[in-house]
């Protein structure tokens, strides 16, 4: 029996059989094992041949069906096997049952009047309350959690049990700092950092910018939520001078 | 009253999602006994079949939608295709759907496919959510639709869903609904 | 007839602008002598001030708008807005969700800007609570999600919140970004 089978039109091993059953013209409570597997066993090689991959979902309920086929080709055992003399075949008819009624009800979703496919609402918003409330994004646990996990991808770990010892002081970062920004252009807080590669450091030098920002000599702008965080002096070299960047004027001595 | 009547008409066309009889209540500054007569009447009134658009119940509220027999010519408007569920997710959707909450251990043993990626975008489109832990070891995440999944199909509310068929009578002990056992969860 | 001017009407209804005449005979592939009085009897049959929407002739074409006479208590659907969402204050509430008790520092901290605003804007809708002073120089507030944050998202417990493993069960993209144990540090 010819026929041409594409894995990827099933969306899992049991549309496949369901399929195959169907072709056949079998009874689903009276399944040919035999006849069933072989060529269950045909789709999974020909794609095989083809050097597609194939998910192992499929492959492991090959190993099911050829399990299912060889306790039916073994012969009832004449010893008393309490009640276990379940058909081999029971549990894979309850799963593909069950399965049949969900691709059923999938048919039955897909068919109903879809928004935006089947059926519109209005646009129209009126100025009343047209008021710019911020882009809202959609709201769920898996948002909130996605967003936290982000949030987290992008900054050092840690950084919450840090806890900062000599010999690293703020006061030499924030002159560190400073002499970067001296040629007052914008700087990013990523490239400053990056010349100095621990974590210790990276947080004594975000101590030494939050330090300058206060004490306004240095400005920082985000372009973008994510983007990089620019900093820029916000005075002329020579008033720097001016300023005591001394240890003790930041209260972490 | 006509006033009233007219009131309510315009905060459902206006507001941006169904408006829920509650809500409504509350913003006409009413009590429910005199609303609900006007919505009886804008129920009739906009009923499906007589205009473009009608007076829609869904998920829990009302909205004004064009008709469903309009939909092909409507697609026109868009430019941009609708939303097309492959089958895997079609399928993940009415399993949750029906059977809420299910965990993705239960989902997967249903389908008998990994659903982890099928989900995520499910979630990330709003139509599932995330709604507990279930009480077993391992305390897996519970998952169950979304009231934008009841927007998207128009439905009021799940009891909406298209009736299941049953399972074949042949066989009275098939026919029950087979209690799920994933193997495990992984 | 008939169903062409339903048809009208649910082309106007539907578009996301006004809708001009022109595009409209398009849409409904028919000549201008045959859309014209349909059109009249539509204006007429919506008109201002019976519905609480009416058929508007606007920048060069039709579009149904709510009466103007419903203005001032349209602004209250505003006002009374099921809560909105930027992504600025997912993060925010997302962060101090996992983490609490958190310091605003601390939270601006992971951010990378400025969350003062964000946070009011939380604590006003009862999202956050203030629970107690941090014990470290300069005594900062800390903050913590509410009973109401809970309600909103449906969960019985904070333990209900996906650890990481699970999210990135279904992302494993996020695993490889997210080197940390986060379930421990709770």
């Amino acid at each position: 029996m010819a026929f041409e089978i594409h894995l990827d039109n099933f969306t899992g091993p049991l549309d496949l059989l369901l399929h195959l059953i169907k072709t056949n013209e079998m009874d689903i409570y009276d399944i040919q094992m035999v006849e069933i597997t072989e060529q269950y066993l045909t789709v999974v090689e020909q794609m095989k041949q083809l050097d597609l991959e194939i998910a192992g979902e499929f492959l492991l309920m090959a190993a099911t069906l050829i399990h299912i086929k060889s306790r039916m080709l073994l012969p009832v055992s004449d010893e008393p096997v309490e009640e276990e003399d379940e058909d081999p075949r029971a549990e894979l008819v309850r799963r593909l049952l069950e399965y049949q009624r969900y691709k059923q009800a999938a048919e039955a979703l897909e068919a109903l009047p879809q928004l935006e496919r089947d059926v519109f609402v209005s646009r129209f918003v009126p100025t009343e309350i047209a008021d710019s409330a911020d882009e809202t994004v959609s709201l769920g646990v898996f948002q909130l959690a996605e967003a936290y996990y982000r949030i987290l991808s992008e900054v050092p770990a840690e950084v919450f049990h840090e806890v900062i010892r000599e010999p690293l002081s703020v006061a030499q970062y924030v002159q560190l700092v400073v002499r970067q920004l001296a040629d007052g252009q914008r700087h990013s807080f990523r490239r400053l950092v990056a010349a100095w590669p621990s974590r210790a450091e990276l947080v004594v030098t975000f101590l030494a910018m939050l330090e300058l920002v206060k004490m306004r000599l240095v400005e920082i702008d985000q372009v973008a939520d994510y983007g990089d965080i620019w900093l820029k002096l916000r005075v002329a070299q020579g008033e720097l001078a001016a300023v005591d960047l001394a240890e003790d004027g930041f209260g972490y001595g | 009253m006509a006033d009233l009547k007219r009131l309510a008409e315009a905060f459902i066309f206006a507001a941006e999602a169904p408006l829920s009889f509650e809500r409504l209540c509350l913003l006409l500054e009413r009590s429910r006994p005199e609303v609900r007569p006007l919505m009886q009447e804008l129920l009739t009134e906009y009923s499906a079949g007589q205009r473009g658009f009608y007076l829609a119940e869904v998920a829990g509220g009302y909205q004004f939608r064009t008709d469903p027999d309009c939909g092909i010519w409507l697609r026109k408007l868009s430019k941009e295709r609708p939303l097309r569920f492959s089958q895997a997710a079609l399928e993940t959707l009415a399993i949750i759907a029906y059977r809420q909450p299910m965990t993705r251990a239960e989902v997967e043993y249903l389908r008998g496919v990994d659903s982890g990626g099928v989900m995520k975008t499910l979630l990330e489109k709003n139509l599932l959510k995330i709604i507990g832990k279930k009480d077993v070891p391992g305390r897996p995440l519970m998952y169950g639709t979304s009231r934008q999944f009841l927007e998207l199909f128009g439905l009021r509310s799940l009891e909406d869903l298209p009736t299941l068929k049953e399972v074949s009578a042949l066989d009275p002990e098939l026919a029950e609904a087979v209690p799920l056992e994933p193997e495990s969860d992984n």
